[in-house]
């Protein structure tokens, strides 16, 4: 192979019907209150962990949601509860975040 | 019965409307109205979207026509009766009343905004509610506030579209109310950076759109889409606002001087009562049920009970001016027995 | 008094010998395993205490006043205490009796051990003395006692309400069984007895019986068949005693010494929390207790249900009921034997596997602490919590300067979660990381005093920090010495306010009488029909992991209905958490102490 | 694809092209990459369809290159653009066509700049004077060498020697046509079709017998993008743009791709080696790659011109199985003979695309 000192890059479009969504799937399953997210950004702004770590439970969903790595995020989460309380939606997000640390267990 | 009364319970615009357009269609309309003056919200508004018109001149016109009509001021209903052909209502001031048709024209209350204790009103100095705003574009005098604000955030969305305040529908009103009072306030204070906190921005009505883009271009007005999620109080008294930028995906502080809160639109608590006196329902959204919300939105399930304005849903004044026009004309063919 | 039997024996004692091996045997095997179980420094601990005099005594006491008399349950429920210390006392003294007599007429016996069981069958009254007359009056007495006590417990098992319980357990299979040949060991001791009174002698309940059985029988015939089927109804008994409820008969005999020997749960399954399972009677009172019940959906997720799908090893099950729990402690606090459901429900939640762990390590401390300064010795801690409830800080921070109290807001700006909410998820290790950042962070400031106004926060920082030299203080503590000290006016208002405890600081820290107190000198104060320890979560504790917001509803409101029947203008609390879920659904306003204090502070 | 919606956009995007009295200017780069394509645009145009264009040598660039890589500001290629006009009205012409479409596009934006900004315009003018005292018009119409070609594309197709049909089953070549980007993206109404569905190119392959592929990428860029492939830290940018336009043609199995730019037939004719090097992947049948041609290669062997003549073997791509498709006879010993039967030397063959 010649080396042309330059290549094909990635695209960074998300192809939304090719994306693997079984870690979603599987969160929606035990969460099913995730479909109701309208990432207003009350948990992200509200977070504790937030201003340090770029924890934000809205970019979490949206991640999931296309097929995104998200382990990163999750390891700054101090299970506050905050996020919780404020979701105008009445998401449970503290039970989703755990419930994702878990199912990553099975990846 | 053959009397041509008719009850308008509540004294807004939409009982107001209804009341002048049913004097001219020659019935003989009775007010009932809690506070002690008519006009509703309207009383303590200033200036309406989007002509700017002043609230005042509306109300004058409201009332302009309205000699003929029955007004009680400071009164409730007690209780109501189903006659065979109507109602016997009797008033908390000792008045009874037999009517054939009665209008619910009791309009909405704002939500309370200390119930979102995170945002700090009543407890900070400088946060107020669209409201006492308007109050004070009317020209009470409001400590809260200050003389050259540097920075007024706006927060839209308090009180609706929110499960945890108990009311999970839009209000419909307040992002435009917000754009409003926005360029209200830079007009007021143009060395100020004014600021708007939103969900989604809901401006579907004439002439809403170019209300934004004014107030994007003309007035440098900044918007923020997310929802603020806590306020604290600086050591000057300035209000630290956080929220994330969702469309930057990054947290957001802001220090303003003042803090307003686009307070949303609920059923008035005494609705609930007035519908069980009527024996008609309650919706799944706390406001009255009409018979669809297509078609009759005017008509209860009820017979002789007919619906104008807020009271079954959030409504803007010219929504409100239609519906109280269609109600007259509703309760005419009602009494004509012109079905 | 002689022997009726050369042999002393009679093939109907079988039923009951068979059962009382099987149990004998499975107990010691169980207390072996449970044993086995214990951390080594936990056996050690548990068996010298049991040589130790004061722990025996203390041992044996406990032992006679929660298992024989249920000396608890009377204080909490008069009815339902006499109905178990009437069965369990008076079993007890029957066999007690029933050895003496055994001892006393035919000493060579005492080694079968169901002659005492069966006396009245092998042995004919011959003279009649006082020493027999007494002894079979007191035998016949203990059985009406316990006569007595089952028609309790039948009235109890078809009408709970009338015994003050608006929701009792479901029994299971083996409980019924169990249930069953308990109810029928009694009547059928009584018609044996009563069959072979003629013989064997007997007292005012046998005799009189006796006497009409023999008025239409005129032999006897039955009396062998009775015999047996008191024998069989025994060994029914014994023989499901393990697989039922009954086992916390024993279980509970082990578990008072291990707990007097201060051991603790280690284990989310085994040992001491084995123990803990085992010694549930299933009474139920937990169920009523718990907040979740308000909905007829969750009773099954109550403690007693915990406790029987850890028998069962339903893996799905406890972990619904793991999860879904409040952690308000309240049917700790009822619970007759002491099982800690919330604790069990932890260590249940500590046992699960995660793929990911948060890592605190990396967290730089210098970002989040403000240059210090060497001269506050206060610092005020507000807890992630309260940012969403600004009264409560704003009204901490006003009444220290009020009192002219020179301090410092540590997380004013940003902070660390205190880690409770780690802990109560099960994430204990990830919990301590955090708490020694904020160790580090707290000792950095080198202070001595460290107020916190979030009751989560001041139960971990109590129970699990290491702080030397800092007196860790609830704000409230702190006010009432402001206070004492002169250094705060507090001006009394006529609004009437009832005191809610919230958990963490109620059952959680022990904290009842500081509130009120401070609450009577700011204003009226009127208690709710549940209170102090008996008091019931708002419903928006986060130690339920899966109730979700619309769940939470019904609790709050239940909650809240408790307190409107105090008919206080206004509640009183003084956790965030609380204000926050009663603000939204509550009729009448709802105060912090903090705000209440500081409406009232001169 | 309703092919009625087409249509009733392009009627929307008409332009007017006169038959005669053209400038031409030539582009800077295709004398170097397609250097028989200038010459046959002036064959076909002028010598065999008798329309009277004009060219001189004295024109120069028009600076769009330059412009849009960032070289030089927009007053300087309007300096430049001014002098050609000068040129263009020296010669007594007043319709300019170009042969690139960067020049279309700069020429069209400096023309419009003027419209909006006639200051502008005449300050352009001043430094015209000073600098060469040349005056100019603007000219009357400004047409890409395309633009005719698709006028003319009738009068091709009736003295057509070939069509775009598969001689040997009858069935239409599908065809990628490529649009150069300054071509209408800026001025849709500049453009035969606009910018969304231009038909300068799809009308020839129409008229020629061929079919039209049309692919979800159609609209993107070669992948040139001056800076992106002028930078080399940047120029992975410029061959996965490419890459994703033949991943999104490929399923459609084009036999040709038509261009009517510089570098877009350049770009997409040898990004497929490197890509092929790169990846191992070849787009066309048996391990071809897509032939690439511009419009006038194209014409020439339609009208049926010798490919060699049209420089065919300046190609990455092997242009031999299309001919074979088309039926135009090719000598394969006279390939890499050029003017005089001079040897302009066989290339090394790539590893991974066929080649001849």
């Amino acid at each position: 192979m010649i080396d042309f000192g330059f290549g094909l890059a990635r695209s960074s479009a998300v192809e939304l019907d090719k994306v693997d969504l079984s870690l979603y799937k599987e969160l929606e399953r035990l969460e099913p209150g995730i479909r109701k997210c309208i990432a207003c950004g009350s948990c992200s702004a509200t977070c504790t962990a937030g201003p340090w770590s770029g924890m934000s439970v809205r970019k979490l969903i949206l991640n999931l949601q296309r097929g995104k790595d998200v382990s990163g995020m999750l390891s700054a989460c101090m299970l506050c509860g905050k996020c919780s309380i404020v979701c105008p939606r009445g998401i449970n997000t503290r039970q989703l975040i755990l419930s994702l640390c878990r199912i990553y267990d099975n990846k | 019965m053959d009397n041509k009364k008719i009850l308008i319970i509540g004294g807004g615009p939409a009982g107001l409307e209804a009341a002048r357009q049913l004097l001219r269609l020659g019935w003989e309309p009775v007010i009932v109205e809690k506070t002690e003056q008519i006009g509703g919200h309207l009383s303590r508004w200033y200036k309406l979207f989007p002509d700017m018109m002043p609230a005042s001149e509306l109300l004058e016109q409201l009332t302009a026509g309205l000699e003929g009509a029955k007004v009680y001021l400071k009164t409730r209903v007690a209780y109501m009766n189903r006659l065979k052909d109507g109602y016997s209502i009797m008033l908390s001031n000792g008045t009874g009343i037999q009517c054939r048709a009665v209008l619910i024209a009791s309009g909405f209350s704002l939500f309370d905004a200390s119930k979102k204790e995170e945002y700090g009103y009543g407890v900070y100095d400088r946060v107020i509610t669209n409201a006492d705003l308007e109050a004070w574009f009317a020209g009470a005098s409001d400590s809260r506030i200050p003389e050259h604000p540097r920075r007024i955030a706006f927060v839209h969305c308090v009180g609706s579209r929110d499960l945890k305040a108990g009311n999970s529908q839009c209000s419909k009103v307040c992002c435009m109310t917000a754009i409003k009072q926005a360029i209200e306030m830079k007009e007021r204070f143009p060395d100020s950076g004014i600021w708007c906190f939103y969900m989604d921005l809901r401006l579907f009505g004439k002439k809403y759109e170019d209300f934004y883009i004014n107030a994007q271009k003309d007035y440098g007005v900044h918007f923020v889409r997310g929802r603020v999620s806590e306020v604290s109080e600086a050591i000057d008294g300035s209000l630290v606002v956080k929220a994330e930028d969702t469309l930057a995906g990054t947290p957001v502080k802001l220090n303003a001087d003042l803090l307003v809160l686009m307070a949303g639109m609920l059923c008035n608590a005494d609705t609930a009562t007035l519908a069980r006196m009527v024996r008609s329902e309650v919706d799944s959204d706390g406001f009255l049920r009409s018979r669809d919300n297509i078609y009759r939105i005017n008509e209860s399930r009820r017979p002789g009970v007919f619906y104008a304005g807020a009271c079954t849903g959030t409504k803007t004044i010219p929504e409100t001016m239609a519906e109280a026009r269609a109600a007259a004309l509703d309760i005419h063919n009602y009494l004509c027995g012109n079905d | 008094m002689r022997e009726r039997f050369v042999t002393g024996f009679d093939p109907f004692v079988l039923p009951f010998l068979a059962g009382m091996i099987f149990v004998l045997c499975y107990c010691a095997f169980g207390i072996v395993r449970i044993l086995a179980q214990l951390p080594r420094e936990d056996r050690r601990r548990f068996l010298l205490s049991l040589i130790t005099p004061a722990t025996a005594l203390k041992n044996i006491r406990d032992i006679f006043a929660d298992c024989l008399l249920h000396v608890k349950l009377w204080r909490r429920n008069p009815l339902l205490g006499f109905m178990h210390s009437s069965i369990a006392f008076g079993w007890f003294m029957l066999i007690v009796l029933g050895h003496i007599e055994v001892m006393v007429y035919c000493p060579d016996r005492i080694r079968l051990f169901y002659y005492p069981i069966f006396f009245n069958y092998f042995v004919a009254a011959g003279e009649s003395t006082i020493g027999g007359a007494v002894l079979f009056f007191l035998m016949d007495f203990f059985l009406l006692l316990i006569l007595v006590g089952i028609g309790l417990a039948i009235v109890k098992r078809i009408r709970s309400r009338i015994f003050g319980l608006r929701r009792t357990t479901r029994p299971s299979l083996t409980d019924r069984i169990g249930l069953y040949s308990l109810w029928a060991i009694f009547p059928l001791r009584l018609l044996a007895e009563s069959f072979t009174a003629h013989i064997s002698g007997g007292s005012f309940l046998t005799i009189p019986a006796n006497w009409i059985f023999r008025q239409f029988l005129g032999n006897d015939l039955n009396m062998l068949p009775t015999w047996w089927a008191y024998s069989i109804a025994l060994g029914v008994f014994l023989f499901v005693l393990p697989f039922s409820r009954y086992m916390h008969i024993p279980a509970e005999m082990m578990l008072i010494p291990m707990r007097n020997a201060g051991l603790r749960i280690r284990h989310p399954r085994k040992g001491f929390a084995r123990l803990e399972v085992l010694s549930c009677p299933e009474c139920g009172v937990c169920i009523d207790a718990c907040p979740m019940s308000v909905k007829k959906a969750n009773i099954k997720d109550c403690t007693v249900y915990l406790n029987r799908q850890l028998r069962r090893g339903n893996e799905r099950r406890i972990e619904e009921i793991s999860d879904k729990c409040l952690l308000c402690g309240k049917c700790e606090a009822v619970c007759q034997v002491g099982v800690e459901g919330p604790l069990l429900r932890m260590e249940q939640r500590a046992s699960r596997r995660y793929g990911l762990s948060p890592d605190f390590s990396g967290i730089d401390l210098s970002k989040l602490q403000a240059p210090a300064a060497s001269s506050q010795k206060v610092l005020y801690f507000s807890g992630c919590m309260t940012r969403l409830t600004p009264a409560i800080s704003k009204s901490v921070c006003s009444v220290l300067s009020k009192a002219g109290v020179d301090y410092r807001w540590i997380d004013q700006d940003e902070g660390l979660c205190c880690g409770r909410p780690l802990q109560t998820a099960g994430r204990y290790e990830q919990a301590r990381q955090l708490m020694r950042k904020n160790e580090e962070l707290i000792l950095s400031y080198g202070a001595d005093t460290l107020i916190l106004s979030c009751p989560i926060c001041y139960k971990v920082f109590k129970d699990e920090y290491k702080l030397p030299g800092v007196r860790v203080v609830n704000y409230m503590e702190y006010f009432a010495e402001l206070i004492a000290a002169g250094r705060l006016q507090i001006e009394k208002s006529d609004i009437c306010y009832v005191y809610h405890d919230p958990c963490e600081l109620g059952r959680g820290c022990g904290v009842y009488e500081g509130p009120r107190k401070l609450l009577g000198k700011a204003a009226g104060i009127a208690e709710a029909p549940a209170n102090r320890a008996e008091s019931i979560c708002c419903g928006g504790s986060l130690g339920s992991l899966s109730l979700d917001f619309a769940q939470r509803e019904e609790i709050t409101l239940k909650s809240l209905q408790n307190l409107y029947d105090s008919r206080a203008d206004a509640i009183a609390t003084a956790c965030p958490l609380c204000l926050n879920t009663f603000a939204r659904y509550s009729d009448r306003p709802v105060r912090d102490m903090a705000e209440i204090l500081d409406a009232a502070a001169r | 694809m309703i092919y009625q919606g087409k249509q009733k956009i392009w009627s929307e995007y008409q332009k007017g092209i006169p038959s005669d009295g053209w400038f031409y200017v030539r582009s800077c780069i295709r004398q170097n990459f397609f250097p028989a394509s200038e010459k046959f645009f002036l064959g076909i145009c002028r010598d065999t369809l008798g329309h009277d264009i004009y060219e001189t040598k004295h024109h120069t660039t028009c600076g769009g290159i330059a412009y849009h890589s960032d070289a030089i500001p927009q007053e300087t290629a309007m300096t430049i653009v001014a002098r050609q006009f000068a040129l263009m009205k020296e010669a007594g012409y007043k319709n300019l066509v170009t042969s690139c479409i960067t020049s279309f596009g700069n020429y069209t934006e400096i023309l419009e700049t003027w419209r909006e900004f006639p200051e502008l315009e005449t300050r352009i003018r001043e430094k015209l004077w000073e600098a060469t005292r040349r005056e100019f018009d603007k000219p009357e119409y400004v047409a890409h060498a395309s633009d005719l070609v698709y006028k003319f594309r009738n009068e091709i197709a009736e003295r057509a020697a070939h069509r775009l049909v598969d001689v040997h089953t009858g069935r239409p070549l599908r065809i990628v046509e490529h649009i150069g980007c300054h071509y209408s993206k800026m001025f849709p109404h500049k453009g035969i079709g606009g910018a969304e569905y231009p038909c300068v190119l799809s009308g020839m392959v129409e008229s020629w017998g061929g079919e039209v592929i049309d692919y979800p990428e159609r609209r993107h860029c070669c992948g040139f993008g001056f800076r992106q492939y002028m930078v080399k830290a940047n120029r992975g940018y410029s061959l996965s743009n490419t890459h994703k336009k033949f991943e999104s043609m490929e399923p459609f199995r084009p036999d040709a791709i038509i261009t009517n730019c510089p570098g877009c037939p350049y770009f997409l004719d040898r990004w497929q080696y490197v890509i092929a090097e790169q990846t191992g992947k070849t787009y066309g049948s048996n391990g071809f790659g897509i032939p690439v041609f511009t419009y006038e290669e194209l014409a020439g062997l339609i009208l049926g011109i010798d490919p060699w003549d049209l420089g065919l073997q300046i190609h990455q791509v092997a242009v031999e199985p299309l001919l074979d498709k088309m039926g135009v006879p090719y000598n394969p010993g006279t390939k890499y003979l050029g003017l005089n039967e001079k040897d302009i030397m066989r290339p090394g063959l790539p590893s991974a695309l066929k080649c001849f």
